[in-house]
């Protein structure tokens, strides 16, 4: 079922893309795929680093201090260690999807970041419904560690894959609203033309409302606390990644920072005026201001404490679902009127 | 239909080696039976076999948080069953050193029950920061962190050091600002206020027909502290007053050990105002194989996690019977009236509200 | 609201480490601290006070030889050792002491049983 | 106060009444001859305490359930029924401590055997 939805999907999307007028050469394609690889993976990395560095800071501590300077290569030494352990599946687990969904996860989350404009000029999803399409194929990944958490066989496994479809449930419409708000203002689902509505004022001050909402979405969509209720490592162990052995937990550590990397992009270009800024690469601008936005998250971990599954739902449907309507309507009769 | 699911004896919050079997409908908990014993020692047997003074080192292990409690619980029945009075000096100074182990422990409480609610270690590290003060005083008087053996028959194993009063009244100052602080941390946080207060209900009446010790009888409602109601030492000298909450939440349990903890820093500093000049060293170790006075001796001391109580039949070398109730093993066997009807998640709140400590409950 | 508690957790991003870096540095340690053991080897009487009061049975006397001849002297199974300091209390000579050592370490478990001539110095 | 094994459930019973709602302990002592069982009961709102002692003949130890006056008592019974060998009549008991143990005797007797060291499957293969 999930390798027909991904073919189906990338089957739709090279329809579009076929259309789409910006990048037409393979090569050039190639190239950027190339360059966007190197920024993930040097953002994942250092984000790795930067959360360990800071949460020790705020608990007085001293994080990584021994491999390399500053603990620099402490990540890389754990990524080491955990690559030369065996990978194995529980007996219990349903081995193929087992064995799937976490690399599609992180596929999928890679993809996504593709899609996105990182400059003006650059990026697949330079095309009309870039915004609708990003947010329908993000909507896979609760799917996905539902898929994960059933197939993995156990209990924990199970309770996390629950809450993560009930989780879903409430934060999934409103943040969509908030979408459509965004869409009605820049007149536009193209995520370019967004970013360059944005040019005279950022979003987040037009809409206040709508970015809490949006930002309380993505911090669920992320698995940051406190929304972290799949994952309560106080709760359920690791929830759907009790029982992933150690060259997965590489992945879903590697995917954690991804996610957290195309969490902080998109809240960057939807809110915070892209690669708007004067001076330098525009590409440093959208990354600086995503890391911003990354550590003020990592800042939250270490603050918040976990939020129950009914009180997250009441939350969704009784404050999110009610102010993205009033950011809607709002919106429409301040600025759109 | 309901399903079973088992939390430990590895996970990261039932501190230690518990196992629970939680039986859930959905997200509600229908019962929940905790399996102890991985961690059971037969301190009472081997105190059968070892010498009194033997026997110290022993009793501080029921309770690796505050191993200090237990030290003077012991020494208190030896102390009894030889028949010795403890020096004027020793009584004071043996009230200062358990108060800072109270506050110690419920730092470490306060920044593991965090944790359980889902915060990623910060309050943890910092109350971890804030009772190593407090360690440091302790190292300083006894000569290790931990496990301190500083009781002797008569008064304790050596005078304070000259700095001590100066230096406790710092760290005293320091740590009132900083539980204000915590206070304000967490109950200006609304998930926690939401996630504690309401969870986990223990009525009065079920409280003492339970048998609920410490903090968790008196967050219930009932004004009952061995401090003041079989004052030993400088308690009744000191003014204590015991800390009550009429609610029997998890909040109220909480909150409880917040208000011990600054009932405690007032003790400390009241008692260095009254602590008499003298002698406070207590009997050295070889004079110990005691002539036994008393042969039956109960004593009853209030540890940071509720109400000790040592039975013990003296023999003439060795306790020919110790028995001793350990307050979280009570504690423990409370969670299936408490957590039943409420959801998964708040089963750990539960848990980290009644302040358990494993050896204390395996003995 | 949570925001008050993030600003105190912002706010603690300059407070200063409380832990420290281990092998590089480490602690003050006041004088009554009881770690490793030490002998004295000429003051002891081979009285055996230490074997008696050890509760763990980790002090057992052994012949050593000294420069008066072979003597019964404390060898002490530090893997096993409590460092409650009963030994040292009870030593009627003070041969037997608990020092400041704190940071020993072996790869084998056999070597912390540690002979008297170990234990000296 | 030492009272015949038939007559606890209605001195305990009495007790409660009077105010002793607070079941500090169950304690068991062998005495060699005999082994009595004590049970220390608190009045909290008067603070007053009352010891109840049951004295059994070592070879016939079966005590009736006091769970139905005191419900703190559970664990307490269970830990003097794995200890002491103490039957509990009236309810089904389970080990609380030594769940799976498989010695033989009551470890907090007098005349327990401590026997040779519990035999472990790393320790049988260190062995042989």
């Amino acid at each position: 079922m999930l390798t027909f939805s991904t073919s189906a999907i990338a089957n739709w999307l090279v329809s579009l893309l076929s259309s789409a007028s910006i990048v037409k050469q393979a090569e050039g394609l190639a190239a950027y795929a190339i360059g966007v690889a190197i920024l993930i993976m040097a953002f994942a990395y250092f984000l790795g680093w930067i959360e360990r560095k800071i949460i020790a800071k705020v608990q007085a501590r001293h994080g990584p201090t021994v491999v390399g300077k500053y603990g620099l290569l402490q990540n890389l030494a754990d990524f080491m260690k955990l690559l030369a352990k065996s990978n194995f599946f529980p007996k219990s687990s349903d081995k193929l999807l087992f064995a799937v969904a976490l690399p599609a996860m992180l596929a999928l989350s890679i993809f996504l970041i593709l899609l996105l404009p990182l400059t003006p000029s650059t990026g697949i999803g330079n095309m009309a419904n870039g915004l609708l399409i990003v947010f329908a194929l993000f909507a896979f990944m609760p799917l996905l560690i539902f898929i994960n958490g059933i197939a993995s066989g156990n209990k924990f496994g199970e309770i996390s894959a629950q809450r993560s479809v009930i989780m879903m449930m409430s934060y999934e419409i409103p943040m969509l609203i908030v979408i459509a708000s965004i869409g009605m203002l820049a007149r536009s689902y193209d995520l370019v033309n967004i970013v360059e509505s944005q040019a005279h004022i950022w979003y987040i001050f037009l809409m206040p409302l709508g970015f809490f909402v949006f930002f309380v979405a993505m911090l669920a969509e992320l698995e940051r606390s406190p929304f972290d209720l799949r994952e309560a490592d106080s709760e359920l162990i690791a929830g759907w990644l009790t029982d992933v052995s150690a060259p997965y937990y590489t992945l879903a550590l590697f995917l954690d920072y991804t996610k957290m990397f195309l969490g902080s992009l998109i809240v960057v270009i939807l809110f915070f005026g892209g690669w708007s800024g004067y001076g330098l690469l525009p590409v440093f601008w959208l990354v600086v201001k995503a890391l911003i936005f990354a550590i003020f998250v990592m800042l939250l971990r270490a603050t918040a404490v976990r939020m129950k599954l009914d009180r997250l739902l009441r939350l969704g449907w009784l404050a999110l679902m009610p102010l993205a309507l009033i950011n809607l309507i709002v919106a429409y009769l301040l600025f759109v009127m | 239909m309901t399903t079973k699911i088992n939390i430990g004896p590895i996970h990261p919050s039932t501190h230690g080696v518990l196992r629970l079997v939680v039986e859930l409908d959905g997200d509600t908990i229908v019962g929940v039976e905790p399996h102890i014993g991985f961690l059971h020692r037969g301190v009472e047997k081997l105190a059968e076999n070892r010498m009194y003074m033997q026997n110290i080192g022993y009793m501080e292990k029921i309770d690796y948080v505050a191993p200090m409690a237990y030290d003077d619980a012991y020494v208190a029945a030896v102390e009894e069953a030889m028949g010795v009075e403890v020096k004027e000096r020793a009584k004071y100074i043996r009230t200062i050193l358990l108060e800072l182990q109270r506050i110690a422990s419920h730092l470490l409480w306060l920044g593991t029950m965090a944790n359980d609610l889902g915060q990623f270690y910060t309050l943890f590290m910092w109350t971890f920061r804030d009772r190593d003060k407090i360690l440091r005083l302790l190292q300083e008087h006894a000569g290790a962190r931990m496990f301190y053996l500083n009781m002797r028959p008569g008064g304790v194993v050596r005078d304070l050091p000259p700095d001590f009063e100066e230096n406790t009244l710092q760290v005293l100052d320091y740590i009132e600002k900083r539980i204000t602080e915590y206070e304000h941390y967490l109950e200006s946080n609304q998930v926690f206020i939401e996630r504690t207060k309401g969870i986990g209900v223990l009525s009065r009446e079920m409280a003492i027909e339970l048998g609920a010790t410490g903090p968790v009888l008196r967050g219930s409602g009932v004004n009952y502290d061995t401090r003041s109601n079989k004052p030993y030492y400088a308690y009744s000298e000191l003014g204590f007053r015991p800390q009550v909450m009429f609610v029997g939440d998890s909040f109220a349990r909480y909150k409880v050990r917040m208000l011990e903890m600054k009932e405690s820093i007032r003790i400390i500093r009241e008692a260095f105002k009254k602590i008499p000049e003298g002698d406070a060293v207590g009997m050295p170790i070889r004079l110990i194989m005691p002539q036994a006075k008393n042969r039956i001796v109960t004593v009853s001391r209030e540890t940071p996690r509720g109400e000790a109580f040592i039975y013990m039949i003296a023999d003439k070398e060795r306790p020919y019977r110790l028995s001793i109730r350990t307050p979280s093993f009570i504690n423990l066997s409370l969670i299936d009236e408490i957590a039943k009807g409420s959801r998964l998640a708040d089963l750990f709140a539960i848990l980290g509200s009644l302040d358990l400590v494993m050896a204390d409950v395996d003995l | 609201m949570l925001i008050k508690s993030l600003a105190k957790t912002a706010k603690s991003l300059k407070d200063p480490r409380f832990t420290i870096d281990y092998p590089n540095e480490k602690e003050q340690l006041s004088d009554n601290e009881r770690y490793m053991l030490r002998l004295d080897m000429p003051t002891c009487i081979s009285c055996a006070a230490c074997e008696r009061v050890c509760p763990n049975k980790t002090i057992t006397m052994v012949d050593t030889p000294t420069e008066k001849g072979v003597k019964k002297m404390p060898q002490v199974g530090i893997e096993r050792c409590l460092f409650c300091g009963l030994c040292q209390e009870v030593c009627p000579t003070k041969c037997l002491t608990l020092t400041k050592g704190y940071d020993f370490e072996a790869y084998d478990k056999r070597e912390f049983v540690k002979r008297p001539e170990e234990l000296e110095g | 106060m030492k009272i015949e094994r038939g007559k606890l459930i209605e001195t305990l019973k009495e007790l409660k009444g009077k105010g002793y709602k607070y079941l500090v302990k169950i304690a068991g002592i062998d005495n060699i001859n005999s082994i009595s069982v004590l049970y220390f009961v608190r009045d909290i709102d008067n603070n007053k305490e009352e010891v109840v002692e049951v004295e059994l003949d070592p070879n016939d130890t079966a005590l009736p359930s006091v769970e139905e006056v005191y419900k703190a008592a559970d664990w307490y019974e269970r830990t003097l029924y794995e200890m002491f060998g103490i039957e509990i009549k009236g309810r089904q008991i389970r080990r609380l401590l030594l769940e799976k143990w498989n010695g033989k005797g009551a470890p907090l007797r007098k005349n327990f055997e401590w026997g040779a060291p519990y035999e472990t499957k790393q320790s049988k293969k260190a062995v042989a």
